[in-house]
């Protein structure tokens, strides 16, 4: 009954994470509260690590039309491991500060990574149904689990409920899709005359991810979730969650629009490059996808994404501007990058060029989660110092933290010669050179003449972007000036950071910097 | 033909139920029109030949729901503010754009319906009636290789219940020890 | 020995850099460095250098009387020798070749002569002066500098060069009239010169710039070059077409604008005055004898340019006119003794200028020398009297001091004979050359108001020694009991200088035949006077004559003096009925500059600063607001509770649920 | 005339909308709860009913399915009371307006 | 010698003083005053290289037939820019221990990040690269405004910071401009300047001319020029001194170095066609900013107007193309960058003597402390251009250039900053070094050995170079903007893109 075991293989570092978990699991009731959160991070950093090992083994292949590897899926499968050893070094930091009796969490952290996993991996709805809710439901107790702290109950309010009904929204998404197509792969055709249903359920469906990335209007939870998580957790899901958000929005467009797996177009394979889609010119709608109304319902997607997208740089951007406490400036920040990853796939679904979304969504990821796993290390016990008053000075007490949290803020807000920067910088351009894209879609909801006038215009749009994103730059700068500055009254001591951290903080910063080198690395 | 009126009982006890829901006071009546929506829909699932669906339904939701009225009882004997007024207007504004899903969903299917719903009647007139059956599912999901994708789901369930537990625990759980420090003030404060 | 001219300016430079060293080390002290070393090196270096020009000197006359001895033989006219030294490029790119180098010929000579010779009686005159000053070697090393930079004025062989010494002067002068800087007018005073010289040097950039474009590119930017090409003939067609015409007066014109921001002319005089607030040394030789002197200087050293533009030459002769008039008679209601002394250097310089107008360089330049000597006399005179008096400088509590200081009043009246123009005076033959020249050349307007001003010129400094040595004595009691003759270093020079002021005429005394210093110039200024003398009417009158008139003029201008102040003059509150008639004449030319310069530019700095950069600020704020109002109304709709939150994002789902499935509804 | 499948989508539909409207308007947290419990049953009512639409094997799919949504379902339920224990432990109530301290 | 390493130095530099110690002050300054010294040594390595460069890679490829390389290149002028910044950054350490006290460390940190994107401005190749290196400079130079600067330093920081961003955004969107034309006319361009030029020839001329615009605002920014200068006079008085000092010292020159590089190279039609806009432009600019500076009440903001002035004419003789004025401007870039820094670097210090920045809260100090005064007057005197100083190079060879293209008139409002800059100046040294003295006696006021053996090389070179300017006008060679840095590097395909092929 069960699949052989070469088929297994592909799913070894999901298995891996699983022992990983299982393992911190028993070992956690034997452990004294201190030993717990000195040995349960390391033992999870070595599993992930060794997932890491094994994920780079593994051969590209599809597993009996549920999962999936492919190098790009790889790619992101390997950032979300280095995410969550972020955040699992984070969260020590954190149970550390609390002395908090259980090691539960670690756990959880574990298990959320592992359904992460299943949904980048995922070909099939129920799969990526069931690594969605695998992860949300290992993280909302996570947000939660400082039960003394209304700002986490709240947190974890807020969280639960409007996640519980975004899923139960892409459930209801995912059963149209199955009735317009009859399947529940990917890449399922759509039976004729079911367009109605067919768009409804990518509606449904592909809400209920955006609500995941917390592209505005479905961004109205993260503020909240991240002002009342623990900061270790904030790091490990302002990333992670990211990742697979937007993985399962590119896997799923491109394998059924476009009918081909991603790694077709991202050209990540080692070894063999694939040319790159020339910009401008969109892909035959080859594939298993085919179908008439294919183009109308492109364009309006198209549409969706990138106007979905500029709201939410603007509200990201503003509303980034007057934060006082970290967390939730990086969650607005989190917005804000939301919407360019939203631009990015716009941008993919029209030109079925999928690398801009998925190398910015690895750059953000690996930016923001070591930002607020470094701001772990210095806020303190319970977090409650992450306001940018009383976080004064605390980056001069511990200099490899500032240095980290600057380049990566740095990286965060895309300024030159971080990755952030490339990842901006190429998408922007590409939005310039294909100054048109989302207008067709205008010239759906508005008169043809109106439609061309916007055209003429349109390229004013990455401009206005652009502007957003330069002033949301003082946002960022608000913090890095608050750590070094020295306070009049000196500032608090901040205790000595824990050596996990310190690695984690290093390899992030590294990888800021290769990929800022290197974007080839993975698939530019 | 005795189904259709079968599926009209069924249906109006849903509906009523699920408005019960929407208007109950107090989560008892809530939980307990819930209920009642469970059980409607399960007998509608044993219309739609799908007996083991039906089952489940009944077990698992009944148990689940069960379980979250004695919570209710449990938690609420404490609680102050159980009952909260039916509708303020912030409730009316808000039920606006879930009914507006609502129509979009119901506009949808019924424009599939009239363009081809009988054809697919005719198509399914010649199938066997049940579908849904225990030995039909067991086969798609323990069927061997090529659907073998199903079984590793079914593992990834064992993994999501385990998740649940964890968090259950973790978040439910009495603290042994003392609380750390509260709050500070300057959370929400704005500069 | 010629290759040594880097020399003559290094030398002062080493000492301002060794006294510079002492002063600053010493600047912990209270008391500076041992005045004896720093007061022997200041001496020392600028006597050097006189001895070195000296030698020079020597060579260059042997060097001449040579070539004139073989120009005789062969019959033609052989250029007059003069050492020349360069020292490499300074500015060399595109058209430019900038070289830095120097020129010593007999101008240059002369100058240097009296430059060096009189500054080292001046360094020896200040010790004794600035004995106990606190800022002793500070001041030294200022006039050392100062004298560096001057003979790198008159040593340059180009105007750029000259130009480094020219604004040298310039701010060693600044430095000078600001160093009693605690007191904040002292300070005022020394940025008034330092701006007006200024506009002067800008003058005098652009006109080299336009020498050089009539020039044509390519030309290198030396004394020798420039004269060469204006005396060459093949130039003169193209100095006669209008355009290059025009530019040639344009750039005279501007090269005269330095040269009267320099020496004090209409209309950039105003400094001068202001600048008797430096010590009294400081104005006997920078604000006396050498640096106002040097636009005469170089007057002189492009002759060759400025004969042959007419206009600008008319222009000079009259601002030089108007200026002696004007300086003289303001002279007459000063009451400090240095500002009497400074409105008579201003009205001589209008003499020399004069001169230069109607062609008569060297006669200028021979004023300039024996000015030069009775000036920085009086000068000194003035100073020893107030040193003595204890820094009283108003002559009305002066008064009766002939008795009291009697070497101080013999070096006087030594250099107010020469002054005045009496007899075998200095002053007589040089002034009375230029008399005779501007009747000549100049027209008898000219002539007429140089006399007037020759008469007054007696007036106001007759006034002067009347008021300070003769009438009765009318110094505060506690002053007068120790007033003291000056020491011995401060009266070496007086003697020298005061028998110079006597003397020194006799180096040119056209009626009794004798013209060394004639010839010595006519090597670098004949020619250029020769062209001019052409289109002169022929001889005037005989110079006794006109020498005659000139005496009388002093004669009369004598006794009027006399007449007016010898007794009860004074009336009890001991003010002159003059003053308050006489003020807005002393000041029209402040009054100029305020409503040309300082007016303008402080309004439309006041507009600048007060409207348009608020103003600008101001649409920044607004820009900087909107943002602000954009982020809070944002944060505002997160402002909610769950409901709400929710609702919106359902609202948001709807809608686009509307929209894509538009058509199908 | 109306064969079951379109009644029963309809029925979901209805359902769905019902469920959402109970989240977005209850206050109290159990409501919450529940609406989410109806959307879920929604889904899974039209997976059974699509599945009917279906001719072959493709119509299994729809009845496998909703195991897993049931299954997440507990879960949820499990995850969702936990939380609503511990806040309501701290916080001593469970109306939702009332936790809304996070603002700006 | 690898250029890298050049441009490497400093960020380690910047790095390692992150770890030093925080609360031994001594230590630090010890061991920042040799790492910088060390940094300084490296940076004048390219001024006796000649012309080198690196290899040219490429970097970015985001869409199909647009590439963006990475390369170094130094000639005679980027290398005296290096340098100018590598003996800028020793002083402004040493003369800011004490004004940010305790926090040296952060200071230095910053100074030697600024001093990175400095030097990679001055070294870059390709447009991109460029333009990251303009955008670098900001973090610092605003985190030294915002973290050392004075009571208002907040909004003048963020003022700063948006102002410059906003200014360089133009350039930004005309590289997007070129990337879409290049994808839209299917034409391979890569971003290294030479083959910008190439391609920029194949432009539509109006479309040039927008793309020279906003190329030209991006420099007249960092100049700055009325009326885009509202950030400077705050920027300067606000931030610490030894900052501004760098601010003023090199980065400003950057807008000039930007339009010599990149702008009339590039643009070289357009340039020619507007340059009497942008020498109106400059001598309004110098005109109202030596004005204003007339009236400040504060001695940093009297500073931050002249150097606005001076820079003003810079522009205005560069846009005359003559050979001579490129020399002068690269000898004001040089003797400005010496002098003002240097006023800023005193003024600071005298500014902690007197506890103010305000004029008339100083005086007297020429008695108080001669040797600062001396050294003060210097510089200022230096700024003046009094023949002798480097100063006056410049200005002779600009005003001299102005003549020989525009004319006397020209000539005469251009020199009138002999005029006026002397006025304000003069104001200022005599405000500061005389009268007397409003400042408590008791303030400790001697010239701090350390500082003064910093600043007084600084001195030495500008006396040096005004009397042999020879260096610094071979550096402002003829063909300087005609010839590209990128044009000599050489060209490596990247090993996976030939691959690609």
């Amino acid at each position: 009954m069960l699949p052989p075991v070469d088929l297994m293989a592909l799913m070894g570092p999901i298995l891996l994470l699983v022992v990983g978990a299982l393992a911190t699991l028993v070992a956690e009731p034997f452990l004294s509260k201190e030993d717990k959160h000195t040995f349960l991070p390391w033992i999870g950093v070595a599993f992930l690590a060794l997932a890491g090992v094994v994920l780079h083994q593994v051969r590209p292949g599809e597993f009996g039309g549920m999962f999936a590897l492919d190098p790009w899926r790889g790619a992101l499968f390997g950032a979300l491991l280095l995410v969550s050893a972020v955040g699992l070094s984070a969260l020590q930091r954190n149970l550390r500060n609390d002395d908090f009796a259980g090691g539960e969490p670690y756990v959880l952290l574990l298990l959320a990574t592992v359904g992460i996993g299943l949904m980048l991996m995922a070909t099939h709805f129920i799969a990526l149904f069931m690594g969605m809710e695998i992860a949300s439901l290992a993280i909302y107790p996570m947000v939660g689990f400082r039960r003394d702290q209304a700002v986490s109950n709240e947190a974890v309010l807020k969280y639960f409920s409007m996640g519980a009904v975004f899923s139960a929204v892409f459930l209801m998404g995912t059963a149209m899709i199955y009735g317009a197509t009859g399947g529940l792969g990917f890449a399922t055709v759509m039976l004729g005359s079911r367009v109605g249903i067919y768009l409804l359920g990518y509606a449904l469906v592909t809400v209920g991810l955006l609500f995941k990335l917390g592209v505005v209007p479905f961004h109205f939870w993260s503020p909240d979730a991240y002002g009342g998580a623990p900061s270790g957790v904030v790091s490990f899901m302002a990333g992670a969650v990211k990742i697979g958000a937007v993985a399962v929005l590119a896997n799923l467009w491109s394998s059924h629009f476009f009918g081909f797996a991603l790694h077709y177009t991202g050209q990540s394979l080692p070894g063999i490059h694939y040319p790159p889609p020339p910009m401008g010119i969109s892909y035959p709608l080859l594939g298993v996808g085919a179908f008439p109304e294919k183009a109308m319902i492109l364009r309006a997607w198209q549409f969706v994404f990138v106007f979905g997208g500029v709201a939410s740089v603007v509200v990201g951007s503003l509303a980034l501007l007057g934060q006082t406490s970290v967390r939730r400036m990086m969650a607005y920040s989190g917005v804000a990058n939301a919407g360019f990853l939203a631009l990015a796939l716009g941008l993919f679904v029209k030109h079925a060029d999928a690398r801009f979304a998925l190398y910015y969504v690895v750059v953000y990821a690996l930016g923001t989660s070591g930002v607020v796993a470094a701001l772990a290390a210095l806020s303190g016990r319970g977090d409650i110092h992450d306001d940018l008053a009383s976080l004064v000075g605390t980056g001069r007490r511990r200099p490899l933290v500032g240095l980290a949290l600057t380049v990566l803020v740095a990286s965060v807000a895309g300024l030159p010669f971080t990755a952030g920067f490339v990842a901006k910088f190429q998408l922007l351009a590409a939005l310039f050179t294909d100054g048109r894209i989302g207008v067709e879609a205008l010239s759906l909801i508005l008169p043809a003449s109106l439609a061309s006038q916007a055209t003429t215009l349109f390229p004013a749009l990455p401009v206005f972007v652009l502007l957003c994103a330069l002033i949301s730059v003082a946002g960022y700068f608000r913090l890095v000036v608050a750590i070094w500055t020295e306070p009049a009254t000196g500032a608090k001591e901040v205790e000595k950071v824990p050596v996990l951290l310190s690695i984690v903080l290093v390899l992030c910063m590294l990888a800021i910097f290769a990929l800022a080198i290197q974007p080839r690395a993975i698939g530019f | 033909m005795i189904e259709q009126v079968y599926f009209a009982i069924f249906a109006v006890v849903a509906l009523c139920c699920a408005l019960g829901v929407l208007v109950s006071r107090h989560p008892i009546q809530g939980a307990m029109s819930l209920i009642g929506v469970m059980v409607a829909l399960s007998g509608i699932y044993s219309l739609m030949a799908s007996p083991f669906l039906a089952t489940l339904q009944i077990l698992v939701y009944a148990g689940a729901i069960m379980m979250l009225v004695v919570f209710v009882i449990m938690v609420l004997n404490s609680a102050k503010d159980s009952s909260t007024p039916r509708f303020d207007l912030h409730a009316c504004v808000g039920v606006v754009p879930a009914l507006v899903v609502g129509a979009v969903i119901c506009r949808l299917v019924w424009a599939w319906h009239a363009l081809d719903g009988n054809r697919v009647q005719e198509a399914l007139a010649k199938e066997p009636a049940a579908r849904g059956t225990v030995e039909a599912i067991s086969k798609v999901l323990f069927g061997g290789r090529e659907t073998s994708g199903w079984a590793i789901l079914f593992l990834a369930v064992g993994l999501l219940l385990l998740t649940a537990i964890v968090g259950a625990v973790l978040l439910a759980k009495r603290r042994l020890d003392k609380p750390p420090a509260t709050p500070a003030p300057s959370h929400g404060g704005h500069a | 020995m010629t290759n040594l001219l880097w020399l003559l300016p290094v030398l002062p430079a080493a000492g301002f850099a060794i006294n510079g060293l002492l002063a600053l080390a010493g600047s912990r002290r209270g008391e500076g460095p041992d005045r004896g070393i720093v007061g022997f090196l200041a001496v020392l270096f600028p006597v050097l250098s006189f001895l070195l020009t000296v030698a020079l000197w020597w060579n260059l006359s042997e060097a001449t009387e040579m070539v004139r001895g073989q120009s005789e033989l062969l019959g033609v006219k052989l250029q007059a020798p003069a050492f020349a030294q360069t020292m490499g490029d300074w500015i060399r790119v595109g058209d430019l070749s900038i070289s830095f180098g120097f020129r010593f010929d007999k101008l240059t000579g002369i100058m240097l002569l009296f430059v060096t010779g009189i500054g080292s009686l001046i360094h020896l005159y200040s010790i004794g002066y600035m004995a106990n000053d606190r800022g002793f070697a500070r001041y030294m090393a200022y006039l050392n500098l100062f004298l560096a930079n001057m003979v790198v004025l008159v040593l340059g062989d180009g105007p750029v060069v000259t130009f480094l010494g020219w604004e040298g002067v310039g701010l060693c002068s600044y430095l000078l009239i600001g160093f009693w800087h605690h007191d904040e007018s002292n300070g005022s005073a020394a940025t008034k010169a330092f701006l007006v010289n200024r506009v002067g040097d800008l003058g005098f950039l652009v006109g080299v710039f336009l020498l050089w474009q009539i020039m044509g590119p390519g030309s290198s930017l030396t004394y020798e070059a420039i004269s060469a090409w204006f005396r060459d003939p093949a130039h003169l067609q193209q100095l006669a077409m209008p355009g290059v015409a025009t530019l040639l007066t344009l750039s005279t014109v501007f090269l005269f604008v330095g040269c009267t921001g320099k020496s004090a002319q209409i209309p950039l005089l105003t400094w001068l005055p202001d600048a008797m607030a430096g010590p009294t040394p400081v104005s006997a030789l920078i604000h006396a004898a050498t640096m106002v002197t040097s636009g005469v200087f170089l007057l002189a050293r492009m002759a060759d340019v400025f004969v042959a533009a007419p206009f600008t030459l008319h222009l000079i002769a009259w601002v030089g006119a108007l200026t002696a008039a004007w300086a003289a008679v303001t002279g007459l209601f000063q009451h400090d003794i240095k500002k009497v002394l400074a409105y008579s250097t201003v009205s001589q310089l209008g003499f020399m200028f004069l001169a230069a107008g109607v062609g008569a360089f060297d006669a200028g330049l021979f004023h300039v020398f024996t000015h030069a000597f009775f000036k920085a006399v009086l000068f000194l005179g003035a100073g020893s009297v107030i040193h003595a008096l204890s820094g009283e400088q108003d002559i009305r509590r002066m008064g009766g001091l002939v008795r009291k200081l009697p070497v101080t009043f013999a070096a006087m009246f030594a250099g107010w004979y020469a002054i005045v123009g009496l007899p075998l005076g200095a002053g007589f033959w040089s002034k009375d050359m230029i008399l005779e020249r501007v009747y000549v050349h100049g027209g008898i307007g000219l002539y007429a108001i140089a006399l007037g001003s020759a008469v007054v010129t007696a007036v106001y400094m007759t006034r002067m020694m009347i008021l300070v040595f003769w009438s009765p004595s009318r110094v505060d009691h506690e002053v007068a009991h120790h007033i003291h003759e000056s020491p011995p270093s401060m009266q070496i020079p007086l003697w020298i200088l005061g028998v110079g002021a006597l003397s020194v005429g006799f180096l040119w005394a056209d009626m009794i035949h004798l013209d060394w210093f004639s010839r010595q110039l006519s090597d670098v200024v004949g020619a250029a006077q020769a062209s001019l003398a052409g289109d002169a009417p022929g001889h005037g009158p005989s110079p006794w004559l006109l020498a005659s008139f000139g005496v009388t003029a002093a004669v009369v201008g004598i006794l009027v003096a006399f007449g007016l102040f010898r007794s009860g003059y004074f009336r009890e509150n001991g003010r002159e009925p003059m003053d308050y008639r006489a003020r807005w004449w002393m000041l029209a030319f402040d009054g100029l500059h305020t409503l040309v310069g300082i007016w303008p530019a402080t309004v439309v700095s006041w507009v600048l600063d007060t409207w348009i950069q608020p103003l600008l600020m101001g649409l920044l704020r607004i820009f900087a607001w909107l943002v602000e109002v954009a982020g809070s109304t944002l944060r505002l709709l997160q402002r909610s509770r769950l409901r709400t939150n929710m609702a919106l994002s359902v609202l948001g789902l709807a809608l686009l649920l509307l929209f894509l499935a538009r058509e199908l509804l | 005339m109306i064969f079951l499948p379109t009644q029963s989508l309809i029925l979901a539909g209805v359902l769905f909308a019902i469920g959402l409207a109970t989240v977005l308007v209850k206050r109290n947290l159990f409501f919450v709860l529940m609406g989410v419990e109806l959307m879920l049953n929604a889904a899974n009512l039209s997976f059974v009913a699509w599945s009917r639409t279906f001719t072959g094997s493709a119509g299994l799919d729809g009845q496998v399915a909703p195991l897993f949504s049931i299954a997440v379902a507990a879960a949820e339920a499990c995850v969702g009371l936990a939380m609503l224990l511990a806040i309501f432990r701290s916080k001593e109530t469970l109306d939702t307006d009332r936790f809304d301290r996070m603002k700006e | 010698m690898n250029l890298h390493l050049v441009l490497l130095a400093p960020i380690v530099a910047s790095v390692l003083t992150l770890f030093l110690s925080r609360r031994d002050s001594a230590s630090t300054l010890r061991a920042t005053m040799l790492l910088s010294l060390v940094v300084a040594g490296i940076s004048l390595v390219p001024l006796f290289g000649g012309e080198t460069t690196t290899e040219l890679r490429t970097w970015l490829r985001p869409m199909g037939n647009l590439s963006i390389r990475w390369g170094l290149a130094s000639d005679g002028f980027s290398a005296w820019l290096v340098a100018l910044t590598g003996i800028l950054v020793p002083v402004s350490i040493a003369t800011a221990r004490g004004q940010v006290g305790e926090r040296l460390r952060e200071f230095a940190a910053a100074v030697f990040f600024m001093q990175a994107g400095l030097v990679g401005v001055f070294l870059s190749v390709d447009l991109l690269q460029f333009y990251g290196f303009f955008e670098v400079i900001l973090l610092p130079a605003t985190i030294l405004i915002a973290m050392f600067g004075g009571r208002d330093r907040r909004r003048v920081a963020l003022l700063f910071l948006l102002f410059s961003l906003a200014g360089s955004i133009p350039l930004f969107v005309s590289i997007w401009w070129m990337a879409a034309e290049a994808v839209r006319t299917q034409v391979p361009l890569s971003l290294d300047l030479e083959s910008v030029r190439l391609f920029l020839l194949t432009v539509d001329p109006q479309v040039r001319f927008w793309l020279f615009a906003a190329a030209s605002v991006a420099f007249l920014v960092k100049l700055p020029v009325v009326p885009l200068h509202l950030w400077q006079a705050d920027a300067y008085s606000e931030g610490p001194a030894a900052g501004s000092a760098l601010l003023t010292g090199v980065m400003a020159k950057v807008g000039l170095y930007g339009f010599i590089r990149i702008v009339v190279p590039l643009f070289p039609v357009e340039s020619a066609l507007h340059a009497k806009f942008f020498v109106v432009l400059g001598l309004v600019t110098m005109l109202s900013g030596a004005l204003i500076a007339l009236r400040q009440r504060e001695v940093r903001r009297v500073l931050a107007f002249s150097s606005l002035s001076h820079l003003g004419l810079g522009l205005a003789a560069l846009f005359t193309f003559r050979p001579e004025a490129l020399a002068g401007v690269v000898v004001l870039v040089v003797a400005h960058g010496l002098s003002a820094s240097a006023l800023f670097f005193l003024a600071g210090i005298a500014e902690g003597w007197s506890r103010s920045r305000h004029i008339d809260d100083f005086g007297s100090l020429a008695r108080r402390s001669p040797l600062f005064a001396v050294l003060f007057a210097l510089f200022a005197l230096a700024s003046v251009g009094i023949p002798g100083t480097a100063g006056f190079v410049a200005e002779f060879l600009m005003l001299f250039s102005l003549w020989k293209v525009f004319g006397v008139w020209v000539a005469l409002v251009a020199g009138s900053t002999l005029v006026f800059s002397a006025a304000y100046t003069l104001r200022l040294v005599q405000k500061m070094l005389y009268g007397t003295s409003h400042a408590s006696e008791d303030s400790a006021s001697q010239m701090p050995a350390l500082e003064a053996t910093v600043v007084i090389p600084l001195v030495v070179a500008l006396v040096a170079f005004g009397f042999l300017p020879g260096p610094l006008l071979k550096a402002g060679r003829a063909d300087l903007l005609t010839r590209l840095p990128s044009a000599q590097a050489k060209v490596v395909e990247d090993a996976s893109h030939a691959a690609a092929r």
